[in-house]
């Protein structure tokens, strides 16, 4: 403000339109930017709290390896958060991996077939289960969580159909490029991480598939009433789900060069808390891929300090319990102010 | 003593503030009601009618001002306190319990007990259906709530209230769903409690019950206090002024214009369910009123022809060509537009942004690529906001957070936006200010004399017969009568309830 | 009508459901008499370990003419699933139940229990605290990771620094491979623990604890892993950081890729065990049992360490 | 027309799981001589006992309308907390009990202000109270077990009350205590309404949300109840026995016909556990090897799902949704 006491009218405009301006200031458009960067503000404290007490953390090295061990995750979270926007949840998504690794395991292990055809085969029973899901809750009208846990046990069952409880291992080079190649000194499973990521952004801000699916999640009944067709919009939604599931399936199996029955089992809480972390909500509607990332990159990268600091593992799940709730809590404290 | 009852109100509001983040819902609003009146609170939407509701069922705390119930100021004031000084609220939405029985509704919060612990259902039951049938309903209090009708909901809503034997009842737009014979026997109940001296407030649009059931009236515009009067001295359309701010010479200004071919025909449209064999047809620049009781078939009319429910057998043609199976994206593709009867159910997504709700139907139409450009789009929405003055125009606000009007406005919107031919709009002015009527049927002119068919469902018959060309009246699921422009209102009526 | 179909479908669909376990039974078994019925019990079924006993057992039975059960938790490694496995064999009335305890005490009620009805139970792969058990054949935890720690330290010429993956310290199995780490690196001052983290016995965890180990430790010569998937995973993970040339990791149990990556010099050493034989001998322990003999209440497994230097025994193994 | 609305409210009060679960009885009866015995059936119900007493607890809230993912920590760290008062303080073992029970109602106390209060979806706050509470029981120990515990304490486990085994007692009582809260009292009232429409509980006066932190507290006292049961049928407290309980638990008040907030019944509940269960039980007890049961029971739990789904949709020919 001018230093002068008697303010002259114009100061005295100039003043007002400030207010004003500071009025439009705090509205919608810019305090929900100001959110995200909340979640990310949370997410670099964090990294700096740790990088303090150990400057491991900083190192590229260590930031590349948190980068290689959240794609995974972070893939079938995009899936979920798919689901999540319809106003769904999935529970399968754990046990799709499973399958999606068994599938290609069996392809690379048992028969002669070229690993693409590997690939593809995974991919294919991933999105079939899916698409499963999908009608179940679609077609039947299931509620979301009971449709998809029941696909976890029908996934449970195809993958030990397929290989009992011997894993497979020894995967060609080719396959395991997936997992642990390199592309421009960058691992290839973070490449596809951020692909998928941009696509998927991509589709759900500015496709009219992807409003459907927004639509659809806000309000399905006026969805319908919108010549919006629900149906195809939540089957495709858990499509795509099971689709990245099994992706990600895929390259953990690549990166580990095995596959076992549990492989996919401990992902599916992440792949659910993740997102929510990051800002989607389970009513649906509302969220983003971006949610998903710093989701999972929190927890990620929690995990990563709490054994940089040599937390024992015992104590883990407790520290990431309590954080995935207060994460929520703030997320949720916050969007009620607005 | 008879007198000093009179003179001495039951509840007053004094200079009562309540402000929501962005708005002031409430500016030092007065308020008073004496017992043994109807005392009858209008004004537009988003006026502050429902906040000053909650504020005195205690849901809202209010932010300044003073509450007396018979003189003695309140000073911790919250739904128990509410409750227990006989504050009794019939909201407009439902707040029933889907799945349990109506008796455990009625008492919900004041169950029976026997032995402190376990609940007397026996008891419950019986006085629950006293209950019932001193409002003149009979219900077995034993089926779930879900399986009523909406009259019958709205029944077990009003007996829950009067269970309280309370001495303040608000009434909130009460009738909006009820048919005619509801009505009546509501306004019989509202006379005998008036009888008893309760003090009743009572919300409403329609004008025309003002008078009926009205002793005094009071008019807020956009949280603020306008005035009282007296219903016995004070002229309709002086509230409707006091309720605008601006005088409002004609409510129903229709310019008629030649209609052209028939865009829509239905022949022997037959659902299994309430639809029992109906055929229209509504032709280029004619608005077609349909009028009819609530359950009279009109609305699954509106949803069969759009496609949101399926038929049994009957032919649906669409400028000529006969449709084979409507389904609402075909519908839409066809250029017919549905404004839904539930607006809030079928027409808005109270989370997205104003500018998605405006596009969410045209999006298809207008980037057939399937990839959004959002500047388009938001060009778009804007077009429209200005075209239909939504206010607030910020295209970014969630729709949620607009007043009823301009909701409706939206979904009109949303639907103009793809530019459909033919148009069924349910019950497009219901509960909607004055103002934004107004506004509304000026639209529906401009339409029609842009060459559109509007087929429009009403359940106000001065809407009815101001709007439409013509005018066919449902009853039981068939058309019952076919009227021209400017018949009587009662031959309506009659048809309606099913004299012929 | 297209409802009333898709009902009856599922009922059927149920039905077979059911009944194609319902049905199983029949044709293997059909109680009849004379015919000895008997079950394993494993942990869980994410580690061929667990199906190689199976498989001893079922071959076994096989030439015998016996029937055989092969059960497990669903949950790997989950106590309550296994005590209701079982009772549930004790309704069956098997006539012998092997089983490789999930927990040392938490099984011994359920032990209790079967001996109370009259069934012999034979533990394998993991001794009990309790519990009047025929035998309990199988290798020894800790005398056997004892082995694997002593020749690591051998290699390692007794100074260096090392990493411990710990397995399921919620489980016996755990605890005893733990307790042998120590007891032999308590020995050698030389040999320093820089880090140590529970990798829950699987592949996968095997591999993200090693790979933030990775980062959190700068220089390590030697990863002691408390089984074959954790050192695997492992592997796997300095094999990507391109450590893997200098850093030593050894395993436990022997399973077959376990023993191809001693193969191809990728393990340094891993402690053979013989799942099918410990089953088997189990199996056999408990006829000799009914038949009144006296059966020695330990009956240890033979166990051989395989590393590069006897590698070459065990082509049979990788091979098959 | 009045036999048939007759028809019609029988069928829908019985949860059609019923059926499912009465052919499958049947079925395992032919296919196997131990199945229907009395040895096996009360060996059903014992080891039924901990996952019928969770669900008991569990139904309450899946009726509020959240999703209880917490009670297989809660159960564990419950155990735990026992065992570490028996073993460590060695406190008397009545006092042992109410620390185990204390601990379960004090976990429902955490999931209740998670949800009410800071409005955190049920899903992930009792997701967080699992971990947190996993982490705790394993962290207490070093991730070790407790046992060797005095003879009593297997008495809630392992004794019984003429010839009636305790845990199935105490499931019993579970049992009762459910049915009796949910129908006949003004808890069960109110968390129906909160299911149904919670608007209306705070309307009518009543603090909506303080009867959801009862919900989950009530859930977390049957955890710990459970807790005892499975540690003194053990007569160890491990710290990851209750592991995957809470997604057994939500299968049963699911197949129970709690498919959305603002249904179910203590009855549909226990049946739905008493399926899973004898499912698994009968399975076994015919003898199918365990790989093949993971391809039956999938199929088997959604198809009866999709089935009492059906059925309830086809009496009452409304969107069961309800308005």
């Amino acid at each position: 403000m001018p230093v002068n006491n008697q303010p002259s009218a114009n100061s005295k405009r100039y003043i007002l339109s400030l207010i004003r301006v500071c009025r439009e200031f705090d509205r919608a458009r810019v305090r929900q930017i100001a959110f995200r960067f909340f979640r990310v503000l949370g997410l670099l404290l964090l990294c700096a709290i740790i990088t303090v007490s150990n400057r491991n953390f900083i190192r590229l090295a260590n930031l590349i390896n948190i980068l290689r061990q959240a794609s995974a995750q972070i893939i079938i979270s995009i899936g979920m958060t798919v689901v999540l926007l319809t106003g769904g949840i999935d529970l399968s998504v754990g046990s799709v991996m499973t399958v999606g690794s068994a599938v290609s395991g069996f392809f690379l292990t048992q028969t002669g077939l070229p690993w693409p055809i590997a690939l593809l085969a995974a991919l294919g029973a991933g999105t079939a289960l899916g698409l499963i899901g999908g009608i179940l809750v679609a077609k039947v009208k299931l509620p979301p969580p009971i449709a998809t846990y029941g696909m976890l046990w029908i996934g449970k069952g195809v993958s030990f159909g397929i290989m009992g409880s011997t894993p497979f291992f020894g995967f060609c080079n080719e396959f395991r490029y997936l997992g642990k190649g390199y592309l421009f000194g960058i691992p290839f499973p973070i490449w596809i991480m951020a692909v998928l990521v941009t696509i998927t952004f991509l589709f759900l801000k500015y496709t009219t598939m992807g409003r459907s699916v927004y639509a659809t999640g806000a309000n399905q009944f006026a969805a319908k009433a919108s010549g919006i067709r629900v149906d195809r919009v939540l089957i495709s939604a858990y499509a795509i789900s099971g689709f990245l599931a099994a992706l990600g399936g895929v390259i953990l199996c690549a990166r580990l060069n095995a596959v076992d029955q549990d492989i996919g089992a401990p992902f599916l809480l992440p792949a659910i808390a993740g997102p929510v972390m990051g800002g989607t909500s389970m009513e649906g509607g509302q969220g983003g891929v971006g949610s998903s990332v710093i989701g999972a990159l929190i927890m990620i990268v929690l995990t990563n300090g709490m054994n940089l600091l040599g937390i024992s593992s015992l104590w883990q799940q407790f520290v990431i319990g309590l954080v995935v709730v207060l994460a929520v809590w703030l997320d949720v404290a916050i969007k009620k102010r607005s | 003593m008879k007198a000093d009852r009179e003179n001495r109100p039951l509840l007053q509001l004094l200079g009562i503030n309540k402000a929501f983040p962005g708005v002031q819902a409430l500016k030092k609003v007065d308020f008073e009601l004496r017992p043994g009146e109807v005392h009858v609170l209008v004004g537009e939407n988003g006026a502050g009618k429902s906040t000053l509701m909650k504020v005195i069922a205690g849901a809202h705390t209010k932010d300044s001002g003073r509450i007396l119930i018979d003189g003695q100021e309140q000073r911790q004031w919250g739904p128990r306190v509410s409750r227990s000084k006989g504050v009794a609220m019939v909201y407009q939405e439902f707040t029933l319990v889907p799945f349990r029985s109506v008796a455990e509704n009625i008492f919900l919060g004041r169950e029976k007990l026997k032995t402190r612990v376990f609940l007397d259902k026996v008891k419950m039951y019986r006085e629950a259906s006293d209950q019932l049938v001193s409002i003149g309903i009979d219900l077995d209090v034993r089926l779930p709530v879900m399986d009523l009708g909406v009259g019958e909901q709205q029944m077990v809503e009003i007996a829950k209230a009067l269970a309280l034997n309370g001495r303040i009842l608000v009434l909130d737009e009460p009738t909006s769903a009820l048919t005619v014979p509801e009505i009546e026997l509501l306004f019989q109940v509202i006379r005998r409690l008036r009888s008893k001296g309760v003090g009743i407030i009572y919300i409403s649009h329609r004008m025309e019950e003002i008078a009926q059931i009205g002793d005094r009236v009071t008019v807020l515009r956009d949280g603020e206090y306008i005035g009282t009067r007296n219903v016995s001295e004070v002229q309709l359309d002086q509230i409707v002024v006091m309720m605008v701010g601006r005088e409002i010479n004609n409510l129903f200004s229709r310019s008629f214009c030649e209609p052209g071919d028939v865009a829509l025909r239905v022949k022997g449209l037959r659902d299994g369910r309430r639809l029992k064999d109906v055929s229209l047809e509504v032709r280029h620049g004619e608005v077609v009123g349909l009028a009819g009781l609530i359950g009279s078939g009109r609305t699954e009319l509106a949803r069969a022809v759009f496609g949101l429910d399926t038929l049994l057998s009957g032919s649906i043609e669409l400028f000529g060509k006969s449709v084979a199976k409507s389904n609402p994206p075909g519908s839409l593709a066809l250029g017919v537009g549905l404004l839904p009867e539930d607006r809030k159910r079928d027409g808005l997504f109270p989370i997205l942004p104003l500018k998605h709700n405006v596009s969410i139907c045209s999006l298809r139409s207008m980037f057939r690529s399937g990839f959004i450009n959002p500047k388009v789009e938001q060009s778009l929405a804007k077009e429209y906001i200005d075209k239909l003055q939504i206010q607030p125009s910020d295209i970014e606000r969630q729709v949620k957070y607009l007043s009823g009007g301009n909701q409706q406005k939206v979904v009109i919107a949303k639907w103009l936006a793809v530019g459909p031919k033919v148009l069924i709009f349910d019950e497009p002015t219901r509960g909607i200010d004055v103002g934004a009527k107004t506004e509304i049927h000026c639209l529906m002119n401009q339409l029609v004399n842009a060459g559109h068919a509007i087929l429009m469902i009403s359940s106000e018959l001065p809407e009815i017969l101001g709007m439409s060309d013509r005018i066919y009246v449902m009853y039981e699921g068939r058309i019952v009568a076919e009227y021209p422009q400017g018949t009587g209102a009662e031959l309506i009526m009659r048809s309606a309830m099913g004299f012929n | 009508m297209k409802k009333k179909i898709f009902l009856a479908l599922l009922i059927t669909l149920i039905v077979m459901a059911v009944y194609a376990g319902g049905g199983k039974e029949a044709e293997p078994t059909g109680e009849g008499e004379g015919t000895l019925t008997f079950a394993l019990i494993t942990k869980a079924l994410n580690n061929p370990f667990w199906e190689r006993m199976g498989n001893g057992a079922r071959e076994l039975c096989e030439e015998r003419g016996w029937n055989f059960l092969y059960l497990a938790p669903t949950k790997a490694m989950n106590l309550e699933e296994q005590n209701r496995l079982m009772d549930d064999l004790i309704a069956k009335k098997v006539d012998g139940i092997v089983l490789a305890p999930v927990d040392s005490a938490g099984v011994v009620p359920a032990i209790e229990r079967a001996t109370q009805a009259g069934i012999p139970v034979a533990v394998s792969a993991t001794g009990v605290y309790g519990g009047d058990i025929v035998t309990y054949t199988g290798t020894d935890n800790y005398e056997g990771m004892k082995l694997v720690v002593e020749h690591m330290v051998e290699v390692l010429g007794g100074k260096g620094r090392v990493i411990v993956l710990d397995g399921l310290l919620a489980a016996t199995v755990g605890q005893d491979r733990r307790k042998g780490v120590d007891d032999v690196l308590a020995k050698y001052p030389a040999i320093e623990i820089v880090a140590r983290q529970d990798a829950m016995m699987q592949r996968a965890s095997g591999m993200q604890v090693m790979e933030n180990l990775i980062q959190a430790v700068a220089e390590f010569d030697a990863v002691i892993a408390a089984n074959d998937e954790e050192a695997l995973g492992a592997i796997e993970a300095l094999d990507a950081a391109g450590m893997l040339d200098r850093v030593m990791v050894s395993g436990f149990d022997g399973n077959r890729d376990a023993l191809t990556a001693v193969r191809d010099g990728r393990m340094v050493v891993t402690l053979i065990q013989q799942p099918e034989k410990m089953a088997a001998d189990a199996i056999l322990a408990i006829i000799d049992h009914m038949n009144g003999k006296e059966v020695p209440k330990r009956l240890p497994t033979e166990m051989i360490l395989a590393s590069k230097r006897n590698i070459d025994q065990f082509k049979d193994k990788i091979d098959g | 027309m009045v036999n048939r609305s007759k028809f019609r409210a029988f069928f829908l009060r019985v949860p059609t799981v019923a059926w499912v679960l009465l052919l499958m009885i049947i079925v395992f009866t032919i296919s196997s001589p131990h199945f229907f015995t009395l040895h096996n059936i009360s060996n059903i119900l014992s080891q039924g006992s901990i996952l019928i007493i969770l669900s008991m607890g569990v139904i309450v809230v899946k009726i509020t309308g959240g999703i209880e993912l917490s009670v297989g920590g809660v159960m564990t760290l419950a155990g735990m907390s026992m065992a570490a008062a028996l073993m460590k303080f060695d406190w008397p073992i009545p006092l042992c009990l109410i620390v185990a029970l204390l601990v379960g109602t004090f976990f429902g106390f955490l999931n209740g202000i998670f949800v009410a209060k800071m409005g955190i979806p049920s899903f992930i706050a009792t997701l967080g109270c699992q971990g947190m509470a996993f982490g705790i029981a394993t962290g207490m120990n070093d991730g070790r077990v407790f046992s060797g515990f005095p003879r009593q304490m297997g008495y809630f486990g392992g004794g019984s009350i003429l010839s009636i085994p305790v845990p199935v007692c105490l499931s019993a009582i579970a049992f009762l205590s459910s049915f009796i809260l949910l129908g006949y009292t003004r808890f069960g009232v109110y968390v129906y309404a909160i299911g149904g429409n919670e608007e209306s509980l705070v309307l009518s006066g009543k603090a909506a949300w303080w009867h959801k932190v009862k919900a989950y507290m009530y859930s977390g006292f049957m955890a710990g109840l459970a807790g005892i049961v499975v540690t003194s049928r053990n007569m160890t407290s491990q710290p990851m026995v209750g592991f995957g309980m809470e997604f057994e638990a939500f299968a049963a008040v699911v197949l129970g016909g709690s498919f959305i907030a603002g249904r179910g019944s203590a009855i549909g509940a226990i049946i739905g556990a008493l399926f899973i269960i004898v499912l698994r039980n009968g399975l076994n007890v015919t003898g199918v090897p365990t790989y093949l049961q993971l391809a039956i029971i999938g199929p088997a739990l959604i198809g009866s799902i999709v089935l009492s789904i059906l059925v309830e949709r086809g009496l009452r020919n409304r969107s069961y949704a309800g308005k």
